[in-house]
């Protein structure tokens, strides 16, 4: 990458060498660095998700035996879901841009981010060491006592990969949270502050309170089996179903780790498309407090069937209701948001069309399972599959791809082909439904998630998903050369290519080492596209 | 037009329209609201196009009457699904008293059934239409979960203790059983068939016998009870003047406990005191019976359970 | 300087909290079990050495008290007074230390470590093992805190012997202080909910 | 925050003794029994414990009051732990369905 820095003193530029990387305590390269080692994962990750789609294109579980597929599916999850979904667009362009959004020259505690990513990275090598060493058959969800009694696999290594990988999340979260109270610019108060940020800050929130829970849960269950201590396990005095708890305590606010960066770099891209403030700034950024908090308060809409009390499931069902209005209010702003606007039709606005697409039919699904009565039925089937697809990869997965593009002239000082872009996102767009949308049916039917061979009746829907993966897997390679492509080819980026709002736009393409020459003071509102009618904030 | 595959599964049971009702009522919502957006962003993509380079929108901040418009109206649909949704669970987790009942275990990987009048079948569940049948089920390693999709009935079966699931079929014919919580290596092989009959052909299926003479489980239960390998009637006395309480009449009382707790005996609290049985001690008396646990297997005690269930009525008989 | 110590403490701070959860996921465990199996917690609770926990406490009192004045010294630039009480913190930190390990052999020696050799002739034997694998999960993970504090007190040490602290700057102190003393509150909450849990019906192993 | 505020070593000394103190009020509480109280009670004393120590040793009181959220959302988020865990073993079989 050394021939793309532009200036002299861009971060791209000297100091070159893999040393200079590997100890530098820029965010900006740190983002880079998070970049190139979540694509490996989502490539290996995507790999396994071949080997089960391929899989189920037949009835009979004839591709794979059985203890492979159930390999195949359960590291499909812990890989997407620790080590790309949950870093992907907090590590990489949360890293790169909320300190230059909020006019800084890093984040509060540089050296703790090089830090998060090296535990990152040896996380990843515990879990890999797992994969290599008799596999994971457990789900991604270690469900006791099956991971700690029962199965033969790795579990013990695997859990503490995630355990390690957990640490790398809060201390990202943690830098993110003091950087904002503490290192905005002069005049960037926090209603100035892009939506990007404040949903950066909501995930912070939910990573640091979250994610200590999932890691000691890991380790009971390590120690459970390792160690032949009893938390869980019934032949010990222990309860399956707090595993259950403790389990979803963190991993469905995880859920809102994964989607609300997701928002956040929605509520960016509507708002440079349309050349627009986003409508309803404040809602918009309260109702990511509102997920944030409201999402720790529903995790028990996972335990409808797992004999939980009655009450509690009442409890549950009625609170996560309540976390659909926010994400309701959201998608209504982004759209009032392009109304009266001056929508281009370049690259961006395709991912932004598609996100609220999928993310809409995500997000309304969630009311099926929400359903106490609907969910005893659709639990822990396609539907169940389909339905956090949509959140995940429809909604978040988009959303990074779309930021990826938006920022990337910033990032790499480089223009892509916008062309190719287009025809990325729809190939993804259509894909991903392909894929995905025939599995609501298939859950409907009653085909249960975690199936290697199934009754011949729901074949047709199969073979459909699996040819979608197939356009899908199209749609995420193409950025990749294109991409690659631009690195030595693309033309030259200007500050501002998008003709877009946001501090990270007045700077040069790409940035500088410490991103601002002089500090910054900020004197206007996010989004000010309409500076000559400003009415005075402050 | 046919579609190639189908929309719903069978719908066998009482509750299948119901649950098939509310699918329908939340998925019609759902289109509306993901047509309306897709429509709407659509349309404003294409209705204010960017037309110059250097055009920017309208200085449009934002309105809190649509705010709480679009505050207040998923509010209340959500609240009507959730009540909605709540109503229709409290009809599928409460079994109707007059439900006859069938013992299921759940173990990696096989489905195990016990009818009342002692038949046992493995992976494959024979029941009566117009009845009301509710599953006893127990697992014996990890966590199972019991899945038919055409009554759109589910409940896990959880190692440590008994869950219940109950359903009256409609309409006689083959339906699917699944194993819906992933349970390891042959997971998608615990699955099975539940046959729904006339009241006539399952009796004729019941009195065809397979294997042997049919012990129903609470004959098995009481030969368990009296038996010397457990030895439970020498201290649970019907006078209750051994060691341990009678047992008369327990089933479905409220028990005062030593530490002057009061719990309902149902099938779990049976399960427990035979399993971990000093962890509830009935009041004025001394926690010395032995633990079970690893002793009783799942099915033995469920006949126990069944066993104790019909002293409840003996005792009844006797004391009035 | 002060910005950087706010953005440091406030750092510290946040991580605590996420401490807080990461015991609170075993507290959890604790708590539902206690619900559940209360005689077996009280049985349980009767084999730890209550005089060895209270003697515990006393001494990470102290060493709280030492953590609190080696900052305080920091403030007020006194180098001498730092290296006394970082000294002091480390040796009553490893005096903590030490009485666990013989609290742990005893344990040993009288099988009441969860596994194959669990002594299963005591009464309620399974769940007094739940009670036992959360005494030693709990009171491990604290003990490995405890490790890690040593550590960091070593660290300060040497810093203060080269002058490193003065009032103008003592953000290390400062940060490592919140931590320890962390730590310390989490035993004052093991002590009562571990070892006095019915001390009152008597009997309790000494 | 201007300029650190130092606390006077009289004052350490104070709240020291006070754990100490408590630390015995502890011992001698739990040796006594106080029926269903015997918990709370320890459980107070506890907590009065680890204010004393936050307060005082960890200087909340010289601190920001964002600081002072920290610490008080720290522990509101454990009580949604605990609460909505308990919220399901708790309430087992209150609304007439047997056993859940």
């Amino acid at each position: 990458m050394s021939n793309v820095g532009t200036a002299p003193d861009s971060y791209l530029g000297a100091p070159y060498g893999l040393a200079a990387w590997l100890l530098t305590k820029d965010h900006k390269r740190i983002a880079i660095l998070y970049l190139i080692s979540i694509t490996i994962f989502f490539g290996v990750g995507a790999m396994f998700a071949a080997g089960i789609r391929l899989e189920l294109l037949t009835p009979k579980g004839d591709l794979w035996t059985s203890d492979t597929y159930n390999k195949l599916f359960t590291l499909h999850g812990v890989i997407m879901i620790f080590f790309f979904l949950v870093p992907s667009i907090p590590a990489v362009l949360g890293n790169f841009l909320l300190p230059i959004m909020i006019g800084a020259k890093d984040l509060a505690f540089p050296r703790i981010n090089l830090i998060s990513w090296y535990i990152y990275v040896v996380g990843a090598v515990i879990t890999l060491t797992a994969v290599i060493t008799g596999g994971l058959d457990t789900g991604w969800t270690f469900y006791t006592p099956y991971s700690s009694v029962s199965s033969q696999t790795a579990v013990t290594t695997a859990a503490l990969g995630v355990f390690v990988t957990g640490f790398s999340s809060i201390l990202t979260g943690l830098n993110f949270i003091v950087t904002t109270h503490r290192m905005r610019a002069p005049g960037m108060t926090w209603f100035r502050l892009p939506l990007f940020v404040w949903a950066m800050y909501a995930t912070s929130l939910q990573m640091i309170l979250g994610t200590p829970v999932i890691a000691i849960t890991v380790l009971l269950v390590a120690a459970e089996r390792f160690l032949g201590l009893g938390f869980f396990d019934p032949a010990r005095g222990g309860d399956p179903v707090l595993f259950q708890h403790l389990f979803w305590f963190y991993s469905h606010p995880a859920v809102y780790i994964m989607v609300l960066p997701g928002m956040g770099v929605i509520s960016e891209l509507v708002s440079a498309i349309s050349r627009k403030q986003v409508f309803g700034y404040s809602f918009v950024a309260f109702s990511s407090l509102a997920i944030a908090i409201i999402g720790f308060l529903v995790w028990g809409h996972h335990l409808f069937v797992s004999s939980q009390s009655v009450y509690a499931g009442l409890v549950f069902s009625i609170l996560t209701m309540l976390v659909a209005v926010p994400s309701a209010v959201k998608t209504f702003n982004w759209t009032a948001t392009m109304y009266k606007g001056a929508v281009t039709w370049e690259s961006s606005t395709y991912w932004v069309i598609g996100f609220l697409g999928l993310f809409t039919i995500g997000g309304l699904t969630g009311l099926f399972l929400a359903a106490m009565g609907m969910d005893i039925h659709l639990s822990d089937t396609y539907f169940v599959i389909a339905h956090f697809h949509y959140i995940m990869v429809g909604g978040s997965l988009m959303a990074y791809l779309g930021g990826l593009h938006f920022w990337w002239p910033k990032m790499t000082g480089r223009m892509f082909n916008d062309n190719l872009a287009k025809v990325s996102a729809i190939l993804v767009f259509v894909g991903f439904n392909l894929t995905f949308f025939p599995q609501f049916i298939l859950g409907y039917m009653g085909m249960p998630r975690r199936y290697h061979a199934y009754p011949d009746e729901f074949q047709v829907l199969n073979v459909l998903s699996t040819a979608g993966a197939g356009v899908l897997g199209l749609g995420y390679l193409l950025p990749a050369f294109y991409l690659t492509y631009s690195l030595f080819k693309g033309a030259k980026a200007p500050a501002n290519p998008w003709g877009a709002k946001g501090l990270e736009w007045t700077v040069p393409s790409p940035p500088t080492t410490f991103n601002f020459d002089e500090d910054p003071i900020v004197t206007e509102p996010a989004y000010n596209y309409n500076p000559s009618r400003e009415v005075h904030v402050g | 037009m046919r579609l190639p595959f189908p929309l719903f599964p069978p719908s066998a049971s009482s509750v299948a329209t119901e649950v098939d009702l509310l699918y329908l009522f939340i998925a019609a919502v759902s289109a509306f609201f993901v047509v309306l957006v897709a429509a709407l962003v659509v349309i404003f993509a294409i209705k204010f196009r960017r037309r110059h380079p250097d055009d920017v929108g309208a200085d449009i901040h934002g309105s809190l009457a649509l705010e709480l418009t679009w505050t207040f109206i998923p509010f209340v649909l959500a609240m009507v699904m959730f009540f909605w949704g709540a109503d229709l669970f409290f009809r599928l987790a409460r079994p109707p008293v007059d439900s006859m009942e069938i013992y299921a275990v759940g173990k990696q990987w096989m489905w195990k059934v016990q009818h009342p009048e002692g038949v046992r079948e493995i992976n494959e569940l024979h029941v009566p239409i117009g009845r009301n049948v509710r599953l006893t089920m127990g697992s014996e390693d990890v966590i199972h979960d019991f899945f038919i999709p055409a009554f759109r009935v589910k409940m896990d079966v959880v190692p440590g203790k008994l869950t219940t699931l109950w359903f009256k079929a409609e309409v006689p014919g083959t339906y699917h059983l699944f194993c819906a919580e992933y349970c390891g290596t042959n997971h998608s092989g615990m699955i099975g068939s539940v046959i729904a009959m006339q009241p006539q052909d399952y009796e004729a299926w019941l009195a065809g016998g397979t294997g042997g003479p049919a012990v129903p489980p609470a004959q098995a239960g009481e030969k368990l009870f009296t038996g010397p390998n457990f030895g439970c009637a020498t201290c649970h006395k019907d006078d209750g003047k051994g060691p341990g309480p009678s047992l008369l009449g327990v089933y479905g009382s409220t028990v005062e406990l030593t530490d002057g707790r009061r719990v309902q005996a149902d099938d779990n609290y049976i399960r427990e005191s035979i399993m971990v049985s000093t962890a509830k001690v009935v009041k004025g008396y001394q926690p010395i019976m032995p633990p079970f646990q690893g002793l009783v297997s799942e099915e033995q005690l469920m006949q126990l359970i069944a066993y104790v269930k019909t002293l409840k009525a003996a005792g009844v008989a006797a004391g009035q | 300087m002060d910005q950087q110590l706010e953005a440091s403490t406030l750092g510290m701070w946040v991580f605590l909290v996420t401490e807080i959860m990461f015991f609170g996921g075993m507290f959890m465990a604790y708590i539902l079990y206690r619900i559940l199996y209360p005689e077996a917690w009280v049985l349980g609770s009767h084999h730890l050495n209550v005089s060895l926990g209270a003697l515990n406490t006393g001494v990470l009192i102290c060493s709280s008290l030492t953590m609190a004045l080696a900052v305080r010294s920091a403030q007020v630039s006194s180098r001498k007074g730092q290296i006394v009480n970082l000294a002091l913190t480390i040796v009553l930190g490893s005096t903590f230390l030490v009485v666990k390990y013989f609290e742990y052999k005893e344990k040993f020696e009288h099988h009441l470590v969860p596994g194959r050799h669990f002594d299963m002739s005591l009464p309620q034997a399974a769940q007094q093992q739940l009670f036992f694998s959360i005494y030693f999960m709990l009171t491990g993970i604290h003990a490995a805190h405890m490790i890690v504090g040593i550590v960091l007190m070593f660290v300060i040490l040497v810093m203060s012997i080269r002058n490193r602290f003065s009032a103008a700057y003592y953000t290390p102190v400062e940060i490592s202080g919140l931590y320890w003393h962390f730590v310390d509150i989490v035993w004052i909450f093991l002590f009562p909910l571990l070892y006095l849990l019915g001390a009152h019906l008597g009997a309790h192993g000494g | 925050m201007s300029s650190h505020i130092v606390t006077p070593v009289r004052t350490y000394v104070v709240i020291f003794v006070s754990l100490l103190v408590l630390t015995a009020v502890t011992y001698l509480v739990a040796t006594q029994d106080f029926g269903a109280m015997n918990t709370p009670i320890a459980l107070a004393v506890a907590l009065l414990k680890a204010s004393l120590v936050v307060i005082y040793f960890m200087g909340v009181r010289y601190n920001t009051p964002l600081t002072k959220v920290v610490v008080i959302a720290g522990f509101f988020w454990l009580f949604i732990l605990f609460g909505l865990t308990l919220n399901d073993y708790l309430t087992r079989g209150w609304l007439g369905v047997a056993g859940r």
